[in-house]
Parts: C-alpha cells; sequence; structure tokens
C-alpha cells in the first residue's frame, strides 16, 4: 500500500466526502471527517519520511507515463506543504464537531463535512499533482467548497463575503487556464516536468512571457497579494469559525506553494527572476501589503477581521521571502508559510471558541474575557505573540530567516520594514491583549460566560502548543524548509 | 500570419473584453455572473479552436481520415465547462440567498444596507 | 404548463426516448463522441423536462431528493471505488488493465464502463439537485 | 551538583518560585514565606557559583538548539555574575519589603504581583547568565512582558496608559533597533556568541560597525539613553517594590549590563574604543546623564524624581561602556552595584513614606523626618551613595569612572560627572534637608504619622547598611570585575 499514497492522500477524503453525504447523519459525517483527516496526516508524515529517504517520488495515475498520463509528484516542498495542510485539516476536523452544531443548522451539517473533505481534497490535489491541468481542476474543487463553507456563514454578509470571493477566485482560476492553454499551445505538453524540459528549448516569443503573466496574476489573486486582496477580510471575517480557522491556514499557503511550482519547476528560476523580474514586481507589492496591511488591521473592531488583515501581511512576508530570490529568502518564505498557518490556525480556533460563548468577537465584548476563558485566552495569547514574532515561538524564527534574508541582499531598509511592521503586530494584538486581560466584564450575562468546552479547546491548544514547539525547536521546520528551498534553486541550474 | 488567420483569437479576446467588462461595470450580482459566464467561454472558444488541425477531421479513428484534431483540447475543457457550470450554479444560488436576506442583488443597494 | 395538452403528451412519449438516447450516448462513448458527462446531463434533461410539464411535486414523488444527492454522491464512490479496486489488483489508481486479469484490453474497457457510469450518476444526481434547489426555491419564500 | 546543572538550577528557580506562588495563592502567609524563601533560595544558588569562577572554571550549557544557528544557552562570567549576585540579593531584601508594604497599602492582586515578581528575576538572572545575544535577547523580552502586569497593577486608566508608553518603548526599540541590530551582527559575524576579544572585529567596515553600536545603545532601550528614557517615569505609577527592583535594579540594569556585554564581547574594547561613531555618542549619552539631572530637579513627585536620577545614573554605565578602557569598565561593572543599593534605598524610603503618610510629593514632607526618622536616615545614606560621596559606595565607581574618561583623553566629560554630581547632591539632599529642618505643616499635627511597618524597615535598613558596607569592603566588587579582563 505504501507506494499508493500519493493518490491515497487525494482520495481518501475525496470519498469520505460522498459518504458524508450518503449516512446524511451530522454526527456520522463528524466522525468520517476526522477519521479521513487523520488518516491523510499520517500519509502525509509517511511521504515526508519516504521524500526524505528517497527523494522525489513519482506515481503514475493509471499507469499510463508521464508526461502522457497524469503524474503525481511529491517533492521536499510538496511533502512539506503537505503535512502542513493535513495537519490543519486533522486539528480543525476535530474541531469542526462542536463548533459546527452551533453554528450550522442541523440539516446541513452533513453537508458541511462533505464540503469541507471536498476542499480538503482539492488542496492536496494541488500539492500532488504534476500535471498543470490537474492543478486547475483541484484548484477548482477546492475553491467552490470553500466558497459553499464561506456562505454557511450565520451572519448574511458572509453571503456576500462569498459571492465576491466566487467571482474574484472564479476570474483567478479563468486567467490560469488561460495561461495554461498557451503553454499547452506552445509545447504540446501539460506535465510541469516535461515543460520545464520544452519552455527553454522553445525559440523566444512573446507568448510565454504572456502565459507566465496569466498564471502568475491568476495564482496571485488566489494567494491574496495585495492589491488582488479585496475578497479576503470578509470571507475570513463572516464564515464559520472552523472554515475560518481551516482556509485561513491552508488556502492561501497553497495558492502560494502554486506560485513556487510555477516560477520555480515549470518557468524556471532564471526565467521567472532574471529574465521576467518577478521579484522586482513581488517585492514592492509584499512591501506594500506588509506595511498597509498591518496599518488597517490596527482599526479594526471586529478581531476575526483583524487578523485577516494581519493575514494579508503575513502572505506579503511569505511574498517577500520569495521575491528576494536568494537560498535564506525563499527558506524565510516557506518557513514562514508554515509557521503562519499554524500560528493563524491557533488565533482563528481560539476566536471561534470565543464565537462559541459570545457569538461577537468585537473588541468591545471580549472585555474582561481572560478571567471568564483563560484557557481560550492563553492560547490566543500564545498564537499573538508567534504573530508578533517573541522569541520562542515559531514567528520569530521565520522571520529571523527572512532579515537574514534582507540583510543578505543588502535590503536593510526591508528588513527594518519587517520589524517595524511587526511592532504594528505589536499594537493590534495589545489591543486585544488589554481588553481582554485588562478590562472589566461588561456583558449582562456574566455568569453565563464560560470556558469554552472541551472538543474546541483541545484542536485550539494542540496548535497554540505546535506554535511553541517549532519556535522552540525549529529544526525540523528550518531544515525542510531549506532543503526544499534549495531544490527548487537547483531547479534551473 | 495575417489578421484572418487569428481569426479564432480576435473572436476569444473581443469575447474576453466583454465578459470582463460587463463583470466589472455591473452592479447587479446575476449580470455579473452572465459576464463570468461570457468570459469563461472565450476560454472555451480558445481551447477548442487551438486543438484545430486545417484539413483535419474530429478524432474518430477513421480508415479515410489520417489526420485528427487534438482531441485533448477537448477533453480539458469539457472539465473546464463542467467546473464553470458548477461555478454558475454556486453563483446563482448565492445570489438566490442574497435576494432572500437583502431583498435585492444591486451591489450598491446591498452595500448601503451594511453600512 | 401542466394543463397544457399537448406538451404533456409530447413529453410523456418524448421522455423515455430521451433516457435511451442517454444511454446510448454513454454506451458508446467508447467508440464515439460521448460519455459518462453528456449522458448524464441528457438523462437529467429529460428529468427536468418532465418535472417542468407535470410539475415539481409529481416529479419529486417519482425521484425524491434525497435520492438525486444519493445518485450525486454514489457516482463519485463508483468512480473511487474503481480505482481501489485496480489497487487491490495490484496495479496503479484507476489503471484497468488490472480489471480484467485474463484480457487487459478486456480491463481498459471494463474500467472505462464504470468510470463513466460513475460520471453518469453523478453528473444526473447533481444536475437534478440544482434544478430542484432553484425550483423549489419559491416554495419556501412563500 | 555539577556546575552546569547548578546553572541550569538559577533560572530556573525564579520559574518554578512563580509556580508554587500560583499554587500557594489562597494562603497569603504561606505564598510570601515561600516567594521569601525561594528568593533566598537563589541567591545561595549564585553564591556558589563564586568560586568555581575564580578558580577560572568556565563552561557553556547550551540547552536547546532552535534552529542550527540559533541556540539556547547559559554561561558564566563575571560581569553577569556581579549582576545576578546582586540582582538576587535585593530580591530577598526586596521581597521582605514587598511584604510590609503590599499588606500596609492593602493591594489587590498580589498573587498576580508576587509571580510576576519572581519570574522578572528569572529573566534577569537568564539575561546574565546568558552565553550568546540570542538568549539575552530572549530573557529581555521576557522581562519586558511580565513587567507589564506590575506597571499596570492598579488597573486604573492612568496606570493603563503608562503600561502602553512603558510596552510601547520598550518593545519598539527592542523589536526595532536591537533585534536588527542583533540579526546584523549575526550576517556579519556568523555568530552570537559572547567571546571575550569580540565577534565584530574586522568583520565590516568602521561605518558600518558605527551604525551597529548606535543601534545597539538606542535598541537597548532599557538602558534609558534619551530620547528613549519615557518609559521609566511612565512605569513609576507601579507599586513602590516594583519601582525599587525592577526599575532601579532588574530592569534598568538589565539595560545597562546589555551595552556592557555588547561593548565587552561582541565588540570588543579596542575595536569599540577606535569607531567613527563612538566619539559623539559619548557625548549623547553625556547629555542624557545632565538633562536627566535638570528633569529631576523640577519635579516634585519623590518617586518621578527618583526615576530621572536613575536615567541619569544609568547613562554613567552606558558611557563606561563606551569609554571602552578598562578602568571605565571597572567603574561601570562596580556602579552597576553601587547604584543599585543606593537607589533601592531611596525608593525604600519614598516607599515608606508613602505607605506611612500617603505623601508623595517633596513638598509636603516637611518636618516628616522627626516622625519617621529611620526612613529618612536611610534616604540620606542612599543620597550620598547616588552622589558618589565617602562612606557611600557609589565614591568607588564614579572614582574609577573618572579615571576612566581620563585614560580615553575625554577630560570634558570629567566635567560632566562632576557637574551631574554636584545637581544629584541638590536635587536629592533637598529631600531630607526638608524632612528634618522644616517645621511641619500644621494640618499634619496629630495625624498619628508613625515609620511604615517592620519588615519596610529592615529592609531599608540592610540595604543602607550594604551601601555603607561597600564602600568599607569594595575588594570584591573589584576582584570581580578585574576577572572580566583577565579570562
Amino acid at each position: 500500500m505504501m507506494n499508493h499514497l500519493p493518490v491515497l492522500q487525494v482520495i481518501i477524503p475525496l470519498l469520505a466526502a460522498p459518504l458524508c453525504v450518503i449516512v446524511r447523519n451530522g454526527q456520522i459525517a463528524g466522525v468520517i471527517a476526522v477519521a479521513s483527516s487523520w488518516v491523510s496526516l499520517w500519509m502525509a508524515w509517511k511521504i515526508f519520511q519516504l521524500v526524505q529517504v528517497a527523494g522525489t517520488i513519482s506515481y503514475n495515475l493509471g499507469g499510463w507515463m508521464a508526461p502522457i498520463g497524469i503524474e503525481y509528484r511529491i517533492d521536499t516542498l510538496a511533502a512539506f506543504v503537505l503535512i502542513l495542510v493535513t495537519l490543519v485539516g486533522a486539528v480543525v476536523t476535530p474541531y469542526a464537531i462542536t463548533s459546527v452544531k452551533k453554528e450550522i443548522d442541523e440539516s446541513k451539517e452533513a453537508l458541511f463535512y462533505a464540503a469541507f473533505l471536498l476542499c480538503l481534497s482539492g488542496l492536496l490535489g494541488i500539492v500532488v499533482t504534476g500535471d498543470i491541468f490537474n492543478v486547475f481542476v483541484f484548484l477548482e474543487i477546492s475553491s467552490l467548497s470553500a466558497y459553499a463553507l464561506i456562505a454557511l456563514g450565520k451572519d448574511r454578509r458572509a453571503l456576500i463575503a462569498a459571492y465576491q470571493y466566487l467571482i474574484m477566485g472564479s476570474v483567478g482560476a479563468t486567467f490560469i487556464v488561460i495561461g495554461i492553454g498557451m503553454l499547452y499551445v506552445m509545447t504540446g505538453s501539460l506535465n510541469m516536468a516535461d515543460l520545464a524540459i520544452l519552455l527553454p528549448q522553445l525559440p523566444s516569443n512573446r507568448i510565454i512571457p504572456v502565459a507566465f503573466a496569466f498564471l502568475t496574476i491568476g495564482v496571485c489573486l488566489k494567494l491574496a497579494l495585495f492589491p488582488l486582496h479585496v475578497w479576503l477580510p470578509n470571507a475570513y471575517a463572516y464564515a464559520p469559525s472552523a472554515v475560518t480557522a481551516f482556509i485561513a491556514s491552508t488556502a492561501t499557503k497553497v495558492a502560494i506553494y502554486m506560485l513556487l511550482r510555477i516560477c520555480f519547476t515549470i518557468f524556471g528560476p532564471d526565467f521567472s527572476f532574471v529574465k521576467m523580474q518577478l521579484g522586482a514586481i513581488l517585492l514592492p507589492l509584499s512591501v506594500i501589503a506588509i506595511f498597509s496591511m498591518s496599518l488597517v488591521a490596527i482599526f479594526q473592531t471586529n478581531v476575526k477581521r483583524m487578523l485577516a488583515y494581519s493575514s494579508l501581511a503575513q502572505i506579503g512576508y511569505i511574498v517577500l521571502g520569495i521575491s528576494l530570490f536568494t537560498n535564506t529568502g525563499l527558506t524565510a518564505g516557506i518557513l514562514h508559510l508554515f509557521n503562519h498557518a499554524v500560528i493563524k490556525g491557533s488565533l482563528f480556533m481560539a476566536l471561534g471558541c470565543v464565537m462559541y460563548r459570545l457569538n461577537s468577537v468585537d473588541l468591545e465584548s471580549m472585555r474582561g474575557l481572560g478571567r471568564k476563558m483563560p484557557l481560550t485566552m492563553g492560547a490566543f495569547l500564545v498564537g499573538g505573540f508567534s504573530l508578533i514574532g517573541v522569541p520562542f515561538t515559531a514567528g520569530f524564527i521565520s522571520k529571523w530567516y527572512l532579515i537574514q534574508g534582507a540583510l543578505e541582499k543588502g535590503l536593510w531598509p526591508v528588513a527594518l520594514l519587517v520589524l517595524m511592521t511587526s511592532l504594528m503586530a505589536v499594537v493590534y494584538i495589545w489591543r486585544v491583549v488589554e481588553s481582554v486581560y485588562f478590562s472589566e466584564f461588561n456583558g449582562s450575562d456574566a455568569d453565563e460566560i464560560t470556558e469554552a468546552p472541551l472538543g474546541l479547546l483541545l484542536p485550539t491548544w494542540v496548535l497554540a502548543i505546535l506554535c511553541l514547539y517549532f519556535g522552540v525547536n525549529g529544526t525540523f521546520t528550518a531544515l525542510a524548509a531549506s532543503s526544499a528551498a534549495a531544490n527548487l534553486m537547483g531547479a534551473g541550474s | 500570419m495575417n489578421a484572418m488567420g487569428l481569426l479564432n483569437y480576435w473572436f476569444v479576446i473581443v469575447l474576453m473584453m466583454i465578459g470582463f467588462y460587463v463583470l466589472i461595470a455591473q452592479g447587479n450580482l446575476v449580470k455579473k455572473i452572465v459576464g463570468l459566464n461570457i468570459f469563461q467561454t472565450s476560454v472555451f472558444v480558445f481551447y477548442i479552436s487551438m486543438g484545430k488541425i486545417t484539413g483535419a477531421t474530429a478524432p474518430i479513428l477513421d480508415s479515410d481520415w489520417s489526420v485528427y484534431s487534438n482531441p485533448l483540447p477537448h477533453v480539458l475543457i469539457l472539465t473546464a465547462i463542467v467546473v464553470g457550470v458548477a461555478t454558475s450554479a454556486l453563483g446563482l444560488s448565492l445570489t438566490v440567498r442574497i435576494h432572500e436576506a437583502y431583498g435585492s442583488v444591486e451591489e450598491d443597494e446591498i452595500n448601503e444596507m451594511d453600512e | 404548463m401542466e394543463d397544457n395538452v399537448i406538451l404533456r403528451v409530447a413529453t410523456k412519449i418524448l421522455t423515455p426516448y430521451i433516457f435511451l438516447f442517454a444511454l446510448y450516448v454513454q454506451f458508446h462513448g467508447d467508440y464515439g463522441p460521448g460519455g459518462g458527462f453528456q449522458a448524464g446531463v441528457i438523462f437529467a434533461a429529460g428529468f427536468v423536462l418532465y418535472a417542468l410539464i407535470y410539475g415539481l411535486e409529481t416529479a419529486r414523488r417519482v425521484l425524491p431528493l434525497k435520492f438525486a444527492a444519493l445518485c450525486g454522491a454514489l457516482g463519485v464512490l463508483i468512480y473511487g471505488g474503481v480505482g481501489i479496486t485496480t489497487m487491490m489488483k495490484g496495479g496503479e489508481f484507476l489503471n484497468y488493465n488490472y480489471l480484467d486479469s485474463h484480457n487487459a484490453e478486456h480491463g481498459q474497457h471494463l474500467g472505462i464502463l464504470l468510470v463513466e457510469l460513475g460520471v453518469l450518476t453523478t453528473v444526473f444526481g447533481v444536475m437534478v439537485v440544482i434544478f430542484y434547489s432553484f425550483a423549489g426555491r419559491r416554495d419556501i419564500q412563500s | 551538583m555539577t556546575y552546569p546543572q547548578i546553572l541550569c538550577l538559577i533560572v530556573a528557580i525564579p520559574f518554578m518560585g512563580a509556580g508554587l506562588i500560583l499554587l500557594a495563592g489562597k494562603y497569603h502567609n504561606l505564598r510570601d514565606t515561600l516567594s521569601l524563601l525561594v528568593a533566598m533560595v537563589l541567591c545561595g544558588t549564585v553564591y556558589q557559583l563564586i568560586e568555581p569562577l575564580r578558580q577560572g572554571n568556565s563552561t557553556q550549557v547550551t540547552l536547546l538548539e532552535v534552529t542550527p544557528s540559533l541556540s539556547l544557552g547559559l554561561s558564566v562570567e563575571p560581569l553577569g555574575l556581579l549582576f545576578a549576585l546582586v540582582a538576587s540579593f535585593l530580591w530577598i531584601v526586596t521581597g521582605l519589603y514587598a511584604i510590609g508594604y503590599m499588606r500596609g497599602h492593602h493591594e489587590k492582586n498580589q498573587t498576580r504581583f508576587f509571580a510576576c515578581f519572581a519570574i522578572a528575576i528569572g529573566g534577569a538572572m537568564g539575561v546574565s547568565f546568558s552565553s550568546n545575544l540570542f538568549t539575552l535577547f530572549a530573557f529581555y523580552e521576557l522581562l519586558t512582558l511580565c513587567t507589564f502586569p506590575l506597571v499596570t497593577h492598579h488597573g486604573t486608566d492612568e496606570a493603563k496608559k503608562a503600561g502602553r508608553i512603558y510596552l510601547g518603548i520598550l518593545l519598539a526599540t527592542s523589536v526595532g533597533l536591537q533585534l536588527f541590530a542583533i540579526i546584523w551582527t549575526w550576517n556579519l559575524a556568523g555568530t552570537l556568541d559572547f567571546r571575550p576579544d569580540g565577534i565584530l572585529a574586522g568583520t565590516a567596515s568602521d561605518r558600518v560597525l558605527s551604525i551597529l553600536i548606535v543601534l545597539f545603545v538606542f535598541g537597548v532601550g532599557k538602558a534609558a539613553v534619551m530620547p528613549f528614557h519615557r518609559w521609566l517615569p511612565a512605569a513609576m505609577v507601579a507599586p513602590t517594590p516594583v519601582s525599587a527592583l525592577l526599575h532601579a535594579v532588574a530592569v534598568v540594569k538589565v539595560g545597562v549590563f546589555t551595552i556592557l556585554k555588547v561593548a565587552i564581547y561582541i565588540f570588543g574594547l579596542d575595536t569599540l574604543a577606535q569607531l567613527g561613531s563612538t566619539p559623539w555618542l559619548r557625548w549623547v549619552v553625556a547629555a542624557t546623564i545632565i538633562l536627566g539631572s535638570l528633569v529631576a530637579f523640577t519635579k516634585d513627585n519623590l518617586k518621578a524624581r527618583l526615576a530621572y536620577s536613575t536615567i541619569s545614573q544609568l547613562s554613567y554605565i552606558v558611557l563606561a561602556a563606551l569609554l571602552a578602557n578598562e578602568f571605565a569598565i571597572i567603574g561601570g561593572g562596580m556602579h552597576i552595584a553601587m547604584h543599585a543599593f543606593g537607589k533601592i534605598t531611596l525608593f525604600f524610603a519614598a516607599g515608606s513614606v508613602l505607605v506611612a503618610s500617603h505623601k508623595t510629593n517633596i513638598s509636603d514632607m516637611k518636618g516628616l523626618g522627626r516622625r519617621m526618622p529611620l526612613t529618612f536616615a536611610a534616604f540620606f545614606v542612599g543620597s550620598l551613595s547616588i552622589i558618589g560621596v565617602p562612606p557611600a559606595g557609589g565614591a568607588w565607581s564614579k572614582w574609577f569612572l573618572g579615571l576612566g574618561t581620563l585614560e580615553a583623553g575625554e577630560q570634558g566629560l570629567l566635567a560632566v560627572l562632576m557637574v551631574s554630581s554636584l545637581l544629584s547632591l541638590v536635587y536629592l539632599l533637598e529631600v531630607p534637608i526638608r524632612a528634618f529642618f522644616s517645621p511641619p505643616e500644621s494640618d499634619q499635627e496629630g495625624t498619628g504619622i508613625q515609620e511604615a511597618p517592620w519588615p519596610c524597615l529592615l529592609a531599608m535598613g540592610i540595604s543602607s547598611g550594604m551601601t555603607v558596607g561597600l564602600f568599607l569592603f569594595p575588594d570584591f566588587l573589584y576582584e570581580m570585575m578585574t576577572m572580566v579582563f583577565s579570562t
């Protein structure tokens, strides 16, 4: 069975989804979701180990050899992202069992899990596949289910948010299809590895840069890089808690993975960064994103929205790392991709606990919660510190690498900016901390507010502890990220 | 390469721009989805036309023919069409629910209500 | 439209042939244009026609929403099941060669047929569900 | 017990203490006893390290590898040990004082107070024994964060505002400038370890290193070099034991200690002395010395006056680091101890006045000396140490500092030191003089003001006694400081 792991990784959640529809019972569907997501995590871990030993693994679907058949191809980067996605999935599904009961109509529970699993398998599919059209298909599987999941939010604004996301996401996906079509016209191949060989052999022409532009813009829409980010804040703010936690930590991260694949694997670093000067475009955009989005986050009163804007800034950090186009910068980007997912997951899940008890995540209504819900807010604090980049939290390690990368390139103003914006993160996290710990509770139903149920707390703390663990022992993540980075950088040379 | 030889691409571009324009300029949520559909259709046309080989026939094995159009783009775009259908369905169902929640499908009116 | 005799009669006559044509498209997919997706859509179209003429209520009695949703899910399971079977038999996922242990070519035929059957089921189910959801929305509102 | 184990234990004891205090939170007597006991155990353990160090025994412990290039490590060196001894000893004294003060003043949230206090000491221990800049930075930040609840202890709007200033300045400087400098250092030197000759020598141009030292001096916000000094007066809203231990000893001394460490072990004194920016940085720091003293004059609130006095005194030590010669470093190191004992006595006295008479302004203290003679006597002794006249310990450190300025050929700075001493003479001695010699105002009659509770008096006695003691027996400090150069 071990050699089938790449395809099983996608197939198991994909088949668990219709099962959820068939059983129609929310409870059983929840169990199915938890079981399949845990199996996925286990498989991702096995694959990671395998890749460490055997290098890139390849799997031919239907026995058709690449480049004719569809190939699943997993290298270090893919295995690393697989672990991330399945990890978040495995933590969020048990969380969802409790949280969904409160936030979603009982008749829709089973469908919620089905959509959730589809989203998971779509994201995993993007990561494992080595066929570029397949990327599009999986992207749409994950996006469509994500739109549906977001629309399940209680607030009616969730509908508008989902609609906006749908329109912009579809435009992005269509851009990607156009790019893929152009590549196919030029090379007659859809296999990424094959494309990487064929593209440099082509005589210089205008179509390849155009295809490159379509692909990058499409992906940047999906990963919400400034200024293509407008869909994100509302989508995160009004989606159900479990959905926010899952999508915020995985969807944009997988989109970044796609960006890396496109730039490094398909077109090759030389084309993307030397000929097309992608770094010169991404760098200012990410810098603007980091700065402006951190600033906007400071002025939000809805904490979920605040974290959504902070996500945009953090995406800026990741893209900044990539745009530096050095080994260290890329390592920083990949590392932050992982760390930020864990951090944001824990933060959004802590907010979900608050939502569960308070039905609101406004700064004003959260006053004095530190005493009412000490464990929830403790997890929030850990995540918040990690977001700021306090030493011994995951955020510190990735920022350390990022600043190293910037300094290596002599971009010390950028390094300084990263630190400055960390301070802005201090400001917005501290606004919450002050309201939660240093204000008196002012709600009328003071006695009814108690600690969130264990079903929510446990998963939240798992991620919170991981925030700390990866900050104290960053060797695993740092090594994985740097070997992935070296792999990518070496792809072109 | 004259302009006529690239006729299909002209159509693609015109369709694409019409769709994109509708998508951006329209405030009506349903019309936006119509725009999105036109936009996606242009891509379908793009794929289908690129599989065409002059003088070739449909890719069904036949003893009279030796040159066939490339079937792969057709298969690919079938998938994309399915995706497009799913997107439209989801978009429209969202619109229906937005209409139920707000009583309007005009973007500016909805934004006003949420202020 | 429920009172229009011509439409009712025409529909009654046409519907079975539409379904039959859908099956033709499905099974002929091996040799000519066609396949599960087209077949599923045609199947669903036939049913939608029926529902339009005879009313949603009648249609729901013939094919409950639950059943349509079940179809949608079942198709994916058929597709996945074929893949899992090939894996059990020692091949890669969806390597139809392994379906028939004696003749690889037969395996190919069987495999593509089964997978297309899965596609048909899903597409039919989903199309009907979409139709029901939109058409049934007015009942909920009023 | 082996040497490295003791080292780990020292950093662990305060944290375990914090845990115990939290557990014993409901039983006030037990909690307070525990807090004292832990302090004594800590001090005793730190004391164990002296002998091995004298024998030239130095170990390095790596607690964990955070990433392949960053590790959390501890080691012992004389300067750090000196600082740790001072801080841990004064924790006992302050603990004693705090018990009297917190009870006498009926403060709320005492458990949180004592627990955060212990954690803060843990942070200070971590800083003093850190073997590389990363470890130092980590504990430095820990100290910032865990003192925030102490500063905002009263929970009033004023306290919160002050807390925001406190946190804002300290985090902004440490993250924006210090961390930047640390990462830059790593980028240049490839390591962050403290090495006897520094790690930066010859790694970059004079201009880059000049910028780096500026980043360090201003980035270590806890050293309160102007213009990043505002947090210190703001932090005075905290209960007095906090001001005493943290804002006269632990927190601020961590700041200047960091600068000393960076000067000696990161730059290396020779490199530092030759940098282009060092001479004018000295004058910037000198300006802080004078301005701090001048502002202290204008403050009528006793604690605020002491805060500005602290700002001025801290810059003595920063100046010592920047003078970058043996005399100055010895003076700076000794001044850490001398100023600590002197200033804590002053704060104790200020707190006692507050507890006993609820007075905070100097102008209201006329004639109080007759009712609280012991308190104001202690204040007098503390003042002498800060001014730097015998028979108080401050005289020695100022002596060496003065020698240091001459060694560096900066006679102007010697004048600055003298002027500052004169200024402090005026603004500090004003307080006991008023208390003893001005006639009491009429409304004070019959209010029954007495001396502060006995734990407070005892603590004051110990600290002022030590101030005098250090004048008579400074050999130990001198020995420790010379060891910095012998290893």
